[in-house]
């Protein structure tokens, strides 16, 4: 799952108290509410389209990148942005909203071709691909560098590990190995343009995986294992300026070996790329709005104070504002351990959602969820409500029948788990607390530190157990837009972990499971959505999620901004394409 | 002399060495009673989807495994005679005093407490001079106006100092004078080296603010300090000899009477150099206290370390110093070897 | 801080004063009051020390009293007001009854937080829940932690301060040394890592009773040194008195000693450091609520408040103010109690 | 010198200071004057108004609260209407003052030279520096401080407390003033360096034309050095006139009483004594309670042989001293080698000026120190390494009376406690016994039983002294040792505090060692005297016989050196003290 800012940006949020309401993200479907609809041109089409090239391009964000080494980052936002200096195998069409989900190439020659049982998948390389040094692009080191992204001993601990879970492959360290390629046999290479992947399992999504930024091309001598990201060997439009200072800043500027007719994808407008590092959120959203910057980063919006400028002068902003989906479901998991599933049910119908709904802001907060999958995701069904009630206050009559099923008619004592410096969550889980009360269910909250929350508390089966851990508030955003790229990890039952668990619920159901694995073995997408549907059902069912809301983001759209559009792949502005108009 | 200097070191060492150890028994002993295994902790710094053998690596390779007082040693002996970190395959020299790579971001932790220092010195030079000569002068003049109107002025502000938490004034402080008002702008540091005019302007708020706090107290301290001293036999000699009464305040009192702050300022600076964390916190200021906070709360260890370490040497030094000009300032003191 | 120096009055009293205590060598009629009444007597004079004595008081009474004052306004401090909130901004609405949109996308807020007869202090941005009685709960908090820490600040200072006085010696200078060090702690790192590191059910304890514990025990455990310098100093200079050699002529042990002759003369400065420290102990608990490491929601405590009053302090100022006054006045209280109670008890101000 | 118009004059000056308790009047209706290079004595209990009166004489009340009437005149400029400048070209300049405590008088921050140029230059603008410093080392030099061009850039703390007062005096110099104004200049110092001090005064008034006044409690200090007196008491002036007259001849009953009190060296034990019983008869004739003179124990003291009380054998005591270049400590030897035999009923005066180790010698022998070196044996049981415990019963036999009865009371203690604490120490668990003992012995040292629960601070120093007494007798020790019981207090009462020791001693059969600087005292209540001198006993003997011809050089320095209430006997002291030092000026 990507996480993008949900899971991470809550390092800046302690790092920096006015980013304390961060991750807030909020909204606008594309149209989405009608008095928002104004103001929503650039999460429909491209705002100020333009062929003009030069001028400086400033980045701020309030938090860090996990890392700028393309094998090893995780955010959203990070996935974005290192396409400027790291080229991937597959990429997402650059077009505004829901057009974007679909694949395109980028270093690839063309689309991969899977065996008939989709275990086996083949791809091209276009030939003649430079690195900034004028080094050739091959496949080998294409090869490496998924190598070193996933089998690494910890030593790139952030990014994803979807190679090391589907490649038919003996767990081993390149960097301990004597000779890795070698010892790699889960990726051939026939020859310098051709990569053949070998699956332990059919995989129909595979494509997905190689737009990740681990399909960038890393020479084995260029690897410097976790140093590696202070200055990446470009292979995209734009190189390092010295190196990357965490916490700092990252500045970039042309790569003179970048071929424009081999890529796709990027226009690459700007000369010059800047990123100001751990700015208060506050000072981002001002400066950008008094045009001395041009881009938050982490695109997730604007800080609440701001936001709640902006909503009460609509007049003076509204043509600048975007109001999209950020392709996040906010949920609370009713962990399984230590709840019955009747009891998980009644805290469903008790709860309160239009009350949780206001807590996340109202309509340009987000909508309110009934389901699981989406609204951008095939196969998700906004309208299916299994818990319905009366303007949404919750149901307390059937909460009441529920206890009496799960034999707590008297209702029952849990904690609730919160992750520190999230407003919004905490909202969520007071507001949660004051309608169970209604059925006698009470809710103790606990807060606990965002950047250990799923490897020590939250996601931890022990700790979950001997506290007593019945709820816990969370977010979730697809690592792609699809069914199995945004619920496999949290709800199949193979991707429950010990600690570092994202299947937090620990729902582990028989059927759920099966259906995923049907899924990785469907060709047609249709068919597959199909199936993603009735696992969403299944999993309200069990009560093992309350959705709360899909949320919006609010985004400040700079006058000076060229060729700016929402990218649903991304849930923010598709970085490449921005260019500058300082006109 | 030196003798004594030599002592105070050997102190200085060992109340640095005494913080370095309860920093890792809070880090590395209690998480183990709270029942986190070494897994759990590796579990921080692997990112998201930890694989078990990625865990055991990161256990391994950060030694969370070894014993505390093993870990202890390596982070001392690098301290003192520099160490070799592995990344991937390249091995890289860090030379003492060596306080190790950041477990989250890997950046070498010494670069990063000097490329905050700037920040977090400017702002407590800047709030140290205003507090001094602020809160000394109100005290003298309230001390010698003991009963005036000023004095009760001056007074009560210094208790209202006193009361205000900065979190609080610092928030006044920016939602009037900088958002409501407009008076500055959105404080953005900036090397005074790069461009002393939004150095200035940028620290301005955060000074006041810290200032304000300490000011009051040196003015009830000053303040105090004056009264006793001006009912000292020797002050009446002085009136005896018919000097004029400035002379009396500013020859005769003031001296003893600024000897005891200079104990106090010692110690203070010592701390807000260490990092002033409400302060840094308030205006966003990337200095060492808001570095210590993120690394507290990523449990980045080595940076936890390194800032303890930091505010631990701030204070031995400017004490040190102190004790040293203390002769100087009242030659009853000697410094008995 | 320097010691409340107990006049050690010498044997040639300067005139004025021994004219004013009596008529010198005044047989039979000495005056009888004990200092604590002469001290009592000399604060009653004092007006701005009575106020805030009685303000600390009222406080005190609020704390304690939280829950019944909340019910008395029917607001419990945890009870949501949506209805009265405009979801977008997260802002009480201007006009509850009227939430049609104006200027495009949403009603009229009211940025000075919906303050009403109900509401005294007015509403919590997006849950409007009513601040007066946040406020109210929260002096709980502040209180509580402030005085545990302070009783333990006293216990450990004063134990420690009088032995070190009193033995002298090595055990004094091991004594002295740990206060340095423990002065030297950057005590709020360490009060946020301990915060978050120790464990649930740690002694026997669990959630906001855990971490009030922690709280106390960190702030109480980290300030001792104040306490015991001010008790050190003193006993050195108790134990150098005659009257310390008196007693051991007669025969009487180190306990007699420490107990009843010692201690007595240190209750007043004590007394007064601790009304000195509860103020400091207040801040420092807020401080640590403000850094997110202090108690659990939804317990109302002023620094989370305040924290939580950053992410709108732009565009909701009130909700920095309200939480910030209330630290501010029983921070000031105290102070000011703490002045006059030194004043009082000092025999060197004799105006 | 023939009295010419006067250089200061003061027509009924009235100082009033309010306190939180009400205005107290200071000084009520003073008047006097001093002619040039005239002399006059201020003499006063504490609570006089003495103090009060020479602050004021220098306008120094200003800034205070004290509220003055009356006239002031210094050198023709009158102080009570004189502006703030007016007055500083005045202070130092016409008058200059010595103050009480040397120790606390001068700036501890700055070298001597630093101020006393300063003193001269406030003056003397003009001069410039290296003028003034010569000046001042003449100053120093003048008031006998020994190389004074280099000790001039030494700080304060660098001097003995009689240095210091010299210092302080050249300080007064600097400016030639018309007046010197000394209140209390001695009171701080022993008896040989204030003796040493008086004599620089006396001459430096005569060569330098200087008026002195010299503010005292002390007559004996006064009578040789001045020719005018005023007695003072409670802000009045109850005696005026030339000093012989007021000695030999005073008028004012409290004056007489006064002079009456103030021990004389040259009176004896058996006089003292003897005077005492009388009084005492006389007293309880009218009071009609006669005790039978021969009741009285220790009439006589026990016959010497026989089993002393106390046997002190040799016995020393060694402190470490830190300091010296790396702060390696040595020791310090403040008592070394003192023997003697003590026995019942007797009494036992120890004699010597401070740091001559009495002190630390009295608390050997109450073994609240553990001698570093020989024997202390009471009543034939060795004590001298005894553990605390075991001491415990014998605490019981001997006792003691500490010289600063402000510090010797625990201010935080009622009385009652403070003297029962003993019977409970003791073991004694009957809280109403206790109290009703407690109540017997207070009324039997002059005090009323009311006063048992009440504080110290309510009580002045002579009732705090008796107090103290009785707590030292409510165990009915066998010894009492006094350490300085009187020094703190004010003639009378010191007088009234002698008288009662001695009715005790006689009463309880008590034997005493008398510890003192005053030699007077020393002798009238000693059947034996010790002097001691740097830790080490230089003379030991019967009083009389000490006083009459002392053996030891040092004791006869301190005999010249005791003040002496005769006028023409002090000059004539003096004289022999001025003849002294030329001898030992000369043999140096």
């Amino acid at each position: 799952m990507r996480k993008r800012t949900l899971g991470f940006v809550a390092l800046g949020a302690a790092a920096s108290i006015f980013l304390a309401a961060c991750g807030s993200g909020d909204s606008g479907e594309n149209g989405g509410s009608d008095a928002a609809a104004a103001f929503d041109a650039g999460s429909t089409g491209v705002v100020n389209p333009s062929e003009e090239t030069g001028g400086t391009l400033r980045y701020a964000i309030s938090s860090d990148f996990d890392s700028t080494d393309p094998g090893d980052t995780y955010y959203g936002f990070s996935w974005n942005f290192t396409r400027y200096y790291a080229r991937t195998l597959l990429a997402f069409t650059p077009a505004p909203a829901e057009a974007s989900t679909e694949l395109t190439t980028d270093l690839a020659a063309g689309m991969p071709e899977p065996n008939d049982d989709f275990t086996q998948w083949t791809v091209k390389i276009q030939e003649g691909l430079k690195y900034e040094d004028g080094t050739e692009i091959t496949a080998q080191d294409i090869k490496y560098a998924i190598a070193r992204s996933n089998y690494n001993g910890g030593e790139l601990p952030n990014g994803p590990r979807y190679f090391e879970s589907s490649l038919d492959q003996e767990p081993f360290n390149v960097y301990e190995s004597s000779d890795p390629m070698e010892e790699f046999t889960a990726i051939e290479t026939p020859d310098d343009y051709t990569l053949v992947f070998n699956l332990k399992e059919s995989f129909s999504e595979f494509p997905y995986v190689l737009t990740q930024p681990q399909t960038a091309p890393v020479p084995e001598e260029a690897d410097r294992g976790a140093l590696y990201k202070e200055n990446v060997l470009s292979s995209g439009p734009y190189k390092f300026e010295g190196q990357y200072e965490p916490g700092v800043k990252l500045d970039l500027v042309r790569n003179e070996n970048w071929d424009g007719a081999t890529d796709p994808i990027r226009p690459a407008l700007p000369d010059e790329v800047t990123v100001e590092i751990g700015v208060a959120q506050e000072e981002i959203d001002q400066r950008i709005v008094n045009g001395e910057l041009d881009v938050d980063l982490s695109g997730v919006g604007v800080g609440p104070t701001m936001k709640s400028q902006f909503l009460q002068d609509l007049e003076s902003y509204e043509t600048n504002l975007d109001n999209p989906l950020s392709g996040a479901l906010r949920y609370v998991n009713i962990h399984t351990p230590n709840l019955e599933t009747a009891c998980r049910q009644a805290i469903a119908f008790a709860a309160d959602r239009d009350s949780l709904h206001r807590a996340w802001g109202g309509d340009t907060g987000g909508d309110l969820a009934t389901n699981l999958l989406p609204p951008t995701i095939p196969g998700s069904d906004p309208e299916s409500d299994l818990y319905p009630s009366e303007d949404n206050k919750g149901d307390l009559e059937a909460a009441q029948d529920k206890l009496d099923e799960c034999g707590e008619s008297d209702g029952f004592k849990t904690v609730i788990a919160v992750r520190d410096g999230r407003p919004n969550d905490l909202a969520t889980a007071e507001s949660l607390q004051e309608s169970l009360k209604r059925v006698n269910i009470e809710l103790e909250i606990k807060t606990f530190p965002a950047e250990d929350f799923f490897a020590q508390y939250a996601g931890s089966q022990d700790y979950v157990r001997e506290n007593n851990i019945g709820l816990s508030v969370s977010g979730w955003i697809p690592d792609w837009a699809s069914g199995y790229g945004f619920g496999y990890k949290i709800t199949s039952g193979d991707a429950i972990q010990a600690t570092g668990n994202y299947n937090t619920s620990e729902l582990d159901d028989q059927e759920v499971n099966a259906l995923w694995d049907e899924a990785l073995t469907t060709e047609d997408p249709d068919e597959r959505a199909e199936i993603y549907a009735q696992i969403d059902t299944l999993v309200i069912e069990q009560a093992a999620i309350l959705p709360v809301v899909f949320d919006r983001a609010m985004f400040y759209r700079s006058d000076e901004l060229t060729n700016v559009y929402y990218t649903s792949s991304y849930a923010m502005y598709d970085y490449m394409a921005l260019g500058v108009n300082r006109g | 002399m030196l003798n004594y200097i030599l002592r105070r070191l050997g102190a200085g060492l060992l109340l640095l060495a005494v913080v370095t150890a309860v920093t890792f028994w809070i880090f590395y002993v209690l998480p183990k009673w709270a029942g986190v295994t070494p897994r759990g902790m590796a579990a921080m710094y692997v990112g998201k989807a930890p694989t078990p053998e990625a865990l055991d690596a990161t256990v391994e390779r950060l030694g969370l495994d070894q014993p505390v007082i093993v870990q202890f040693f390596d982070f001392i002996r690098s301290l003192v005679f520099g160490d070799q970190f592995q990344f991937g395959r390249e091995t890289v020299e860090c030379a003492a005093p060596c306080l190790g790579y950041s477990f989250t971001t890997n950046s070498p932790v010494l670069e990063q407490l000097l490329a905050r220092l700037p920040i977090t010195v400017s702002l407590a030079l800047g709030a140290a001079v205003i507090w001094l000569i602020g809160g000394v002068a109100v005290g003298v003049l309230s001390a010698v106006k003991r009963g005036s109107v000023f004095d009760r002025l001056a007074m009560g502000t210094a208790l209202v100092g006193v009361s205000l938490p900065i979190y609080f004034t610092g928030l006044l402080a920016l939602a009037f004078i900088v958002h409501e008002w407009k008076v500055l702008p959105v404080p953005r540091y900036a090397p005074l080296t790069e461009n002393p005019g939004a150095w200035f302007t940028a620290m301005l708020l955060p000074w006041i603010t810290l200032a304000f706090l300490h000011a009051a107290q040196y003015a009830r301290q000053t303040r105090a300090g004056m009264l006793e001293v001006l009912s000292e036999d020797y002050i009446r000699t002085a009136r005896a000899k018919g000097l004029s009464e400035r002379k009396v305040i500013f020859k005769h009192a003031l001296r003893p009477a600024l000897t005891p702050i200079l104990t106090i300022f010692g110690l203070d600076l010592g701390l807000v150099l260490g990092g002033a964390i409400l302060t840094e916190k308030v205006f966003s200021l990337k200095g060492v206290g808001a570095y210590a906070i993120d690394a507290i709360i990523g449990k980045d260890l080595p940076v936890v370390l390194g800032v303890t370490l930091l505010g631990a040497v701030f204070i031995v030094v400017c004490n040190l110093v102190v004790d040293l000009l203390y002769p100087l300032v009242d030659p009853r003191v000697r410094i008995a070897g | 801080m320097s010691a409340p120096s107990h006049a050690p009055e010498s044997a040639e009293q300067p005139e004025a004063a021994a004219a004013a205590a009596k008529v010198p060598g005044g047989r039979g009629d000495a005056d009888s009051r004990s200092l604590r009444q002469i001290a009592w007597q000399r604060l009653r004079k004092d007006k701005v020390a009575m106020v805030s004595g009685v303000i600390v008081v009222l406080l005190i009474l609020a704390a304690i009293f939280a829950p019944l004052l909340a019910k008395w306004l029917g607001q419990p401090p945890t009870q949501f007001n949506q209805d009265l909130i405009e979801p977008n901004t997260g802002l009480p609405y201007a006009d509850p009854n009227n939430t049609e949109p104006v200027g495009g996308l949403i009603p009229e807020v009211d940025n000075w937080g919906g303050i009403s007869g109900d509401h005294l202090l007015g509403l919590e941005p997006k849950t409007g829940r009513d601040l007066f009685s946040r406020i109210v709960y929260g002096a709980q908090i502040s209180l509580l932690v402030a005085f545990l820490s302070t009783l333990l600040c006293v216990a450990l200072g004063t134990l420690l301060g009088i032995i070190a006085g009193y033995k002298g010696g090595w055990v004094d200078t091991v004594i002295s040394r740990a206060m340095d060090i423990f002065l030297a702690f950057p005590l709020m790192l360490f009060a946020i890592a301990l915060v978050g590191v120790i464990p649930n059910g740690f002694i026997g304890l669990e959630g906001n009773g855990l971490r009030i514990a922690v709280i106390v025990f960190i702030i109480g455990f980290f300030n001792w040194p104040y306490i015991a310098r001010i008790v050190r100093g003193q006993t050195l200079s108790l134990r150098e008195r005659e009257f310390v050699e008196a007693a051991r002529s007669l025969g009487a042990s180190n306990r007699h000693i420490l107990f009843k002759e010692i201690l007595p003369n240190l209750i007043t400065p004590i007394l007064v450091y601790s009304t000195l420290l509860i103020p400091t102990n207040i801040l420092f608990e807020a401080a640590l609520s403000f850094l997110g490491v202090g108690i659990n929601p939804p317990t109302p405590s002023w620094g989370k408040m305040l924290s939580e009053a950053v992410a709108h302090y732009s565009t909701a100022p009130y909700f920095i103010i309200f939480p910030g006054l209330a630290i501010f006045v029983t921070v000031l209280a105290f102070n000011l109690f703490g002045d006059g109670l030194r004043d009082a008890f000092d025999p060197k101000t004799s105006d | 010198m023939a009295p010419t118009e006067p250089v200061v004059r003061v027509d009924d000056l009235r100082v009033t200071f309010p306190t939180m308790d009400g205005d107290v009047q200071a000084v009520n209706g003073l008047s006097f004057e001093v002619p040039a290079g005239g002399a006059l004595g201020i003499v006063g209990e504490s609570g006089s108004g003495k103090s009060v009166t020479s602050l004021a004489l220098m306008g120094l009340h200003r800034g205070s609260r004290a509220r003055i009437t009356g006239a002031i005149e210094v050198a023709g400029q009158d102080v009570v209407s004189a502006t703030d400048r007016q007055l500083r070209a005045m202070r130092g300049n016409d008058i200059a003052m010595v103050f009480q405590d040397p120790m606390q008088s001068l700036h501890p921050q700055y070298t001597i030279g630093n101020q006393l140029v300063e003193a001269h230059r406030v003056h003397h603008p003009k001069t410039s520096k290296a003028q003034a410093r010569n000046h001042a080392v003449g100053a120093l030099d003048r008031v006998g401080i020994p190389d004074p061009a280099n000790r001039i850039n030494s700080y304060p703390h660098e001097f003995s407390g009689g240095m210091r007062q010299r210092v302080v005096i050249a300080m007064g110099l600097m400016c030639d003033p018309k007046v010197l104004l000394a209140d209390e200049p001695t009171t701080a110092l022993d008896v040989t360096v204030q003796a040493r001090i008086l004599d620089l005064l006396d001459e430096l008034r005569r060569d330098l034309g200087m008026a002195l006044i010299l503010v005292s409690h002390d007559l004996a200090v006064v009578a040789g050095s001045v020719d005018e007196v005023v007695v003072m008491r409670h802000g009045v002036a109850v005696e005026r006139g030339d000093v012989r007259t007021v000695l030999s001849a005073p008028e004012h009953p409290y004056t007489q009483a006064l002079l009456a009190a103030v021990p004389r060296v040259e009176v004896s034990r058996a006089q003292r004594r003897a005077q005492d019983r009388s009084d005492r008869l006389d007293k309880e004739k009218r009071e009609g309670t006669v005790t039978d003179p021969a009741k009285f124990e220790a009439f006589t003291p026990a016959p010497a042989g026989g089993e002393p009380l106390l046997k002190v054998e040799d016995v020393a005591q060694s402190f470490k001293v830190r300091g010296g270049v790396l702060g390696r400590s040595t020791d310090f030897w403040a008592v070394n080698g003192v023997s003697f035999d003590l026995y019942k009923g007797e009494t036992l005066g120890i004699v010597g000026e401070s740091g001559s180790g009495k002190s630390t010698l009295s608390r050997m022998i109450m073994r609240l120190l553990e001698p570093t070196r020989g024997r202390v044996v009471f009543e034939g049981q060795d004590i001298t390494h005894m553990s605390e415990r075991a001491l415990r019963p014998l605490r019981r036999d001997v006792q003691m009376v500490f010289q600063n009865p402000y510090s010797s009371l625990n201010p935080r203690v009622t009385v009652g406690d403070a003297v029962g604490t003993a019977l409970r120490v003791q073991g004694e668990r009957d809280t109403k016994k206790i109290k009703l003992q407690v109540q017997e012995l207070l009324e039997r040292v002059g005090l009323q039983p009311n006063h048992y629960n009440r504080f110290p601070h309510a009580f002045s120093g002579g009732q705090r002294q008796r107090i103290a007494i009785a707590r030292a007798l409510i165990l009915k020790p066998k010894l009492i040792i006094c350490d300085e019981p009187v020094s703190a207090l004010d003639v009378s009462t010191q007088d009234q505090v002698l008288r009662l020791l001695s009715e005790l001693q006689d009463d309880f059969g008590l034997t005493y060692i008398f510890v003192a600087h005053d030699l007077a005292v020393v002798r009238q209540v000693s059947d034996r005297v010790a002097v001691m001198r740097k830790g080490e006993v230089v003379e030991l003997g019967d009083s009389d016989a000490i006083y009459e011809n002392p053996q030891s050089d040092y004791t006869r320095q301190l005999l010249t050196a005791a003040p002496l209430l005769d006028p023409d006997e002090a000059r004539s002291q003096r004289a022999e003290r001025e003849a002294l030092r030329a001898e030992a000026a000369r043999t140096a």
